[in-house]
């Protein structure tokens, strides 16, 4: 394994510009490929039959009106597909059951919240399988539903499986419930420690589900031969996980399915687990042709992975002069039809950006009539967070503390312990808070009905497995293939970091997303890790290149390759000792390649550690109109710890997307379910997330702390940025109309019956 | 799987015989911004569309001596590139503004949205408020309906089997007059009103309010004209006190649902607040006007 | 089923096609003509991925039937860059990181040169509303409308 | 020589609950983190396999995946907690 050099400040050439991403112009003129845009001849078109019932048991299916429609080729149901054994395999945090995985992508024994796949018919035409639909014939018991997590929780409540037993409690309960699992971290002794606390504020507050919205509905491709191999051509945050979750799922060995990587239209967390890709793959193994699979928007409401809906309570106290010295915090996760809400993440994250002795916090993982929660943009913290950091605002008010200095005061640094366990090993928190306090917006006056909020944030950020392959073609132009999605300009980072550490220009160097046959594994684009840690993946496979490089230039002038250094692109005596050459180029070198060896080319694979945490602290202004509780946005800043920026652009957009997405989680976005447990706001007219018109243009501070694990400082930059904003703005409107939201979100008329309630008294 | 059968005549007396003679679902379609929506989620599965787009009346706007006559089945948007319209009926156009998207304006129409009798839709009010009149073509010839006759209930409009609104006559402006339309969204666009209030008032050489109408949407099964809020403004100066009464009169004749979009408490007070904000916009129109 | 024959003209080139009557124009580009870079979001007309122009005028293509196009221009992102150059719009948005996943990004471009042949210098609020009926869910539109502000200019400018 | 100072090995109060008896600390000798797993899987068997497969590391604070070659050194902290992944 090569080891890391330290950030040393050197100067660089590339890393830190902004240069336009390699795969731009296909993006501009219509000619990218994504999940939908592929077709095969003989293809067939898939549409999936769902559940009407939120909660009903499927007593018989029958398909033979369907089968008799002219072009209709295949119908499956879940019976298709191969049982598994039901236990939670991998890492507490993300463990995969796939017992629940297959009957999550087709219903068994009952459907679980509308929109429930149940069947899926193949024809030869859109418009033939929407028929085709129609004449399936589904027999269902309807059950009682539930959809909200504090009824979910009640003892009478209905039960989705009747032998579920609360995991995580010792003793185990012999009653089953819907309580999937529950988990504690302590730290200290937060019950005793209240007592010496100045001020204690408790509070309880509700989160409503909210979905990532990415604009492209999932869509694949797929082919299943008679031979038993396989491809599939998938938009996704990660193929190589698609790969593994479809083949498990059909029973094929992972190496007989190759996974073509589309170009995905966002993801957000919500591509990093699949839902059409083993459909379309039973349907073509059925048919023995090419099938096509294409979710509506309303698919993609009803049946994908929003992140959890939430009830907490959450307690802190404070001495008179700002110090924290106990927390309690209680966060109850929808996890919607199936086990695995990011409530984990939720306890980890609550109180991470502080220093506090005694934290206690509680997790609750609940299952409810609704589809399942997926991952969205550091998912858990967002929603803890609301809660945390809207009551360290009651209690800087309590003490009349500025809530900037009140967060700075008990600011984890390097060393702090955290409530989850290790010791804090990187800083970067109090620097987003002291670059806020510094900000010429912070201290403007406010006019009539407008407020102002401060809230903070906390990620981990990811590393893990990731690889590489970089090529020098004789032309001296480089190629870097690495099996990380591209979802937000990462090709762009790669080819800039790779330039950066051969010496060669930006346009030297060509970054694509190789498919599952042509470079090895590359986990998810997800928590933050792309930059990281394929970017050390790339680094260490152009530190490798140049090893070869210099070993060919010492073949060329006959020499000792101890006696060849490189520097800035080019392959120069180590001293007068070793020769008087000229400096050997790239491009002279690669010409030599049949010569000296052979292609030029070099692989790495890293399993990356050391990544560094993403602080972030923001405040924004609004104004209230007080006659109707509509929220306006007049200023957002937010401050986030980037460690060191490759390509800026892509990291402000990071951060404003973010906040964006916060924004809307904050003021409008919610599910809403009518009585029948029926979502009555599938579509992007009634599930509301912010338009142009809807947002001013955000002031993004990046904090520069490099991180010294990785070879130009990177930390990740794509989630944090949405943990403060629901709380900023919550604090912003208590500050403008004098009026405490607890629940989101906070929409025009909750908040007006709110103001009027709160005039009322 | 049958298709559709999609024709296009050239007239209106032509549509009307192809409506009032089809087998099976007839559909008129002119912009079809909600038609087509309607028809991929299989909420209506038409066996006949009859397109009017090659209708020439339906498709154009006529001014004679001051009155307005508005094709049915033009593109909003080509009615707000209409100067001499703007000028005249801002509070349509703040309306006709808010259909939707640039994109769903290029297509949807005027007529299309006053037919689909949602309680919501944006131009109506303006329209109820604006005296406008709807010009209906049928098996039995023509007649004339005023718009807040129009919708009777949610999709639920006053035609007749085989009947087409062809166009709207908006009466002369007076002098001394002026209209705003405001509605509620919790999005600045892409939304459907919440609330929505049209207010058109004419004042006197002294100032003082001489008519009034004001048109209400989404607060009832349908649009409604309100002439207890008119009656609020006529004979005064259109001052604080008139606006008050202006919106206890349309909160007053709120009978709205509870739905995804908003509660009755909410559409109760928002109708009065925005009533009171459109009338004096109203008002400012109309002294501009003078 | 009889099909409807069509004869249009797309991106300035006469083509012909057949589709059902039931069949949107979005389904006919992308599905009978290969024209894949308008995109489907919604097909409600609640995006603007599918945003083409039909006779000049700027429309969700989910909503327009693929007969209603006959006799009619159309516009779609295809036929954005001219020649061998991309159009002023295509190249701002690429220099402004003005696209993140881009698959927005097609109806954004349709869309925004509709507003500047409309208004070559609108302010950055008419260009928020204009662009309103564009969902984008990665960038928060912050670079999206600083491209097109940056692309009027330079067009104003030639 | 003196033997080097050991290591302590740190486990999550659920993790120990359910792997170790309720017993959160362990000291071993320092070396590579290899070493500290095949001393944990000693005194537990089938412990190794499990911290393997469900943690990630932090060596005073610094977070890093399950790595055999990752260094330990003398008097360092070791804690596995629950992997880190996500959206």
């Amino acid at each position: 394994m090569l080891t890391r050099t330290k950030d040393e400040e050197k100067t660089l050439k590339v890393v830190g510009t902004r240069p336009v991403r390699p795969d731009g112009e296909p993006k501009v003129t219509g000619l990218a490929q994504y999940g939908a845009d592929f077709s095969l001849p003989g293809m067939l078109w898939a549409k999936i039959l769902r559940s009407p019932h939120a909660h009903a048991r499927i007593r018989a299916i029958d398909a033979s009106r369907a089968l008799a429609l002219p072009g209709v080729k295949a119908v499956i149901t879940g019976a298709d597909f191969m049982e598994q054994p039901f236990e939670y395999v991998g890492p507490e945090r993300v463990a995969v059951n796939y017992w629940h995985m297959t009957r999550n992508i087709m219903a068994r024994e009952k459907a679980l919240y509308e929109g429930h796949a149940v069947a899926a018919v193949a024809a030869v035409s859109p418009a033939v399988a929407a028929a085709a639909l129609k004449l399936i014939d589904v027999d269902y018991e309807v059950l009682p539903h539930v959809i909200d997590v504090d009824a979910a929780m009640a003892p009478d409540a209905p039960l989705l499986f009747e032998d579920m037993i609360t995991r995580g409690v010792e003793p185990a309960p012999t009653r089953p419930s819907n309580v999937s699992k529950q988990i504690d971290f302590r730290l200290g002794d937060a019950d005793a420690a209240f007592a010496a606390a100045d001020e204690v504020v408790e509070m309880s507050f509700k989160t409503a589900p909210v979905h990532q919205g990415y604009i492209e509905p999932h869509a694949c491709l797929a082919r299943i031969g008679a031979d038993g191999q396989g491809e599939l051509w998938s938009a996704s945050q990660g193929h190589f996980v698609v790969r593994a979750y479809t083949a498990k799922l059909l029973g094929m060995e992972i190496g007989n399915l190759l996974v073509h990587p589309a170009e995905i239209g966002g993801g957000f967390g919500g591509k990093t687990v699949i839902y059409v890709e083993p459909v379309a793959a039973m349907l073509s193994r059925k048919t023995g042709h090419p099938v096509k699979i294409m979710m509506s928007r309303e698919d993609v409401f009803r049946a994908t992975g929003p992140t959890s809906g939430a009830s907490m309570t959450v307690r802190i106290g404070v001495k008179k002069d700002g110090r924290i010295v106990a927390a309690r915090g209680v966060f109850r996760f929808q996890a919607g039809a199936f086990p695995g809400s990011p409530v984990m993440n939720a306890c980890m994250c609550a109180f991470a950006p502080y220093d506090i002795a005694n934290v206690h916090t509680t997790g609750y993982d609940v299952v409810c009539n609704r589809p399942k929660a997926a991952a969205y943009r550091a998912p858990g913290s967002p929603i803890s967070a609301f809660a945390v950091e809207s009551v360290l605002d009651v209690l800087a008010g309590k003490i009349g503390m500025d809530p900037l200095a009140l967060r700075l005061k008990n600011a984890a640094r390097t060393g702090t312990q955290t409530a989850y366990g290790p010791k804090h090993a990187h800083d970067g928190y109090a620097e987003t808070v002291e670059a806020l306090m510094k900000h010429p917006a912070y201290k403007l006056p406010l006019g009539r009905n407008q407020g102002r909020g401060v809230a903070s944030g906390y990620w981990f950020n990811g590393g893990g497995e990731s690889a590489a392959t970089v090529h020098i073609n004789e032309d001296g132009s480089v190629v870097i293939a690495t099996g990380s999605m591209d979802i937000g300009g990462s090709r762009a980072s790669m080819a800039m970091m790779a330039a950066e550490t051969l010496g060669v220009p930006y346009e030297k160097v060509r970054s694509t997303v190789a498919d599952t046959g042509s470079v090895g594994y590359n986990h998810v684009t997800g928590g933050s890790r792309v930059t990281y840690a394929t970017g050390i993946a790339v680094v260490d496979a152009c530190r490798k290149i140049i090893d070869d490089l210099r070993g060919r230039a010492a073949q060329i002038w006959d020499v000792n390759p101890s006696g060849v250094v490189w520097e800035e692109g080019h392959a120069r005596p180590a001293s007068a000792e070793v020769g008087d050459f000229a400096p050997l180029s790239l491009k002279a070198i690669a010409a030599k390649r049949a010569v000296t060896g052979g292609p030029i080319v070099a692989e790495a694979a890293v399993n990356a550690g050391g990544m560094a945490p993403g602080f972030a602290t923001q405040f924004c202004d609004v104004e209230v109109d007080p006659e109707t509780g509509a929220v306006k946005i007049l200023r957002f800043v937010a401050a986030q710890d980037v460690g060191r920026a490759i390509h800026p652009s892509y990291v402000e957009g990071q951060i404003q997307g973010a906040v964006a997405q916060g924004i809307g989680w904050a003021l409008n976005e919610e599910y809403i379910y009518d009585k029948n447990g029926r979502l009555s706001n599938a579509g992007f007219l009634d599930y509301r997330i912010p338009v142009a018109s809807d947002l001013p243009s955000f002031d993004v501070v990046m904090v520069a702390v490099p991180n010294p694990n990785h070879p130009f400082g990177v930390k990740g930059v794509g989630e944090v940025g949405i943990v403060p904003p629901m709380a900023a703005i919550a604090n912003a409107i208590q500050q403008a109309t004098g009026t405490r939201m607890t629940e989101l979100p906070m929409s025009p008329p909750r908040l007006l019956a709110a103001l009027d309630s709160a005039e009322g008294a | 799987m049958s298709d559709i059968r999609f024709e296009t005549p050239a007239t209106a007396e032509a549509a009307v015989a192809l409506l009032a003679g089809a087998t099976g679902t007839a559909k008129l379609l002119a912009g079809g911004t909600d038609l087509l929506i309607q028809m991929r989620g299989g909420m209506v599965e038409p066996a006949l569309l009859v397109s009017v787009k090659n209708i020439a009346e339906m498709n154009m706007i006529a001014t004679h001596a001051g009155e307005f006559r508005i094709g049915a089945s033009m593109s909003c948007m080509a009615l707000i590139e209409n100067a001499d319209f703007v000028a005249a009926w801002p509070g349509v156009i703040d309306a006709v503004k808010l259909i939707g998207s640039v994109q769903v304006k290029g297509r949807a129409s005027v007529g299309g949205n006053v037919c689909n009798a949602s309680p919501a839709a944006d131009s109506v009010p303006a329209l109820i408020a604006a005296g406008a009149r709807a010009v209906i073509a049928g098996p039995d010839g023509r007649r004339e309906l005023a718009v807040e006759q129009l919708g009777i209930g949610p999709g639920r409009n006053a035609l007749a089997r085989g009947e087409i609104v062809t166009s709207f006559i908006l009466p002369r402006r007076p002098a001394r007059s002026g209209d705003a339309y405001l509605r509620f969204t919790p999005r600045t666009e892409m939304d459907i009103a919440v609330v929505g209030v049209g207010v058109n008032i004419t004042l006197d050489e002294r100032g003082v309010c001489c008519a009034a109408r004001v048109g209400l949407g989404a607060v009832a099964e349908r649009a409604l004209l309100v002439p207890e809020a008119a009656a609020a403004l006529v004979g005064t100066a259109v001052d604080d006190a008139a606006l008050a009464r202006l919106a206890g009169a349309a909160s007053a004749a709120c009978r709205p649902i509870d739905d995804k979009r908003g509660t009755k408490a909410f559409r109760i007070k928002v109708a009065g607040v925005l009533a009171r904000r459109a009338a004096e916009i109203a008002k400012q129109r109309a002294l501009e006007a003078s | 089923m009889a099909k409807h024959h069509v004869t249009t003209t797309i991106n300035g080139n006469p083509v012909e096609y057949l589709c059902e009557t039931r069949q949107t124009l979005l389904e006919v580009l992308r599905d009978e003509l290969d024209m894949t870079g308008t995109k489907e979001g919604c097909g409600t007309g609640d995006c603007g991925a599918c945003s083409v122009t039909l006779d000049g005028r700027l429309v969700c293509s989910c909503l327009v039937l693929g007969v209603e196009a006959a006799g009619k221009a159309v516009g779609t992102i295809e036929g954005m860059a001219e020649g061998g150059g991309l159009h002023v719009l295509q190249r701002k948005f690429l220099e402004h990181a003005a696209l993140q996943c881009g698959i927005c990004t097609p109806g954004f471009l349709v869309a925004a040169r509709s507003l500047l042949e409309a208004n070559p210098d609108p302010s950055e609020e008419e260009v928020r509303y204009w662009l309103a009926g564009n969902l984008c869910r990665c960038t928060g539109y912050q670079k999206i409308i600083e491209a097109v502000l940056d692309a009027a200019r330079e067009m104003r400018e030639a | 020589m003196p033997p080097a100072q050991p290591a302590r090995v740190v486990l999550t109060t659920g993790f120990s609950q359910r792997h170790t008896g309720g017993v959160k600390e362990f000291s071993v000798e320092p070396g590579t983190l290899r070493g500290v797993i095949k001393a944990m899987d000693a005194r537990f068997p089938g412990l190794g396999d499990i911290l393997e497969e469900e943690t990630t590391v932090a060596i005073d604070g610094e977070i890093h995946e399950v790595v055999y070659s990752q260094p330990i050194r003398p008097g360092c902290e070791v804690f596995f907690l629950p992997k880190i992944e996500s959206g």
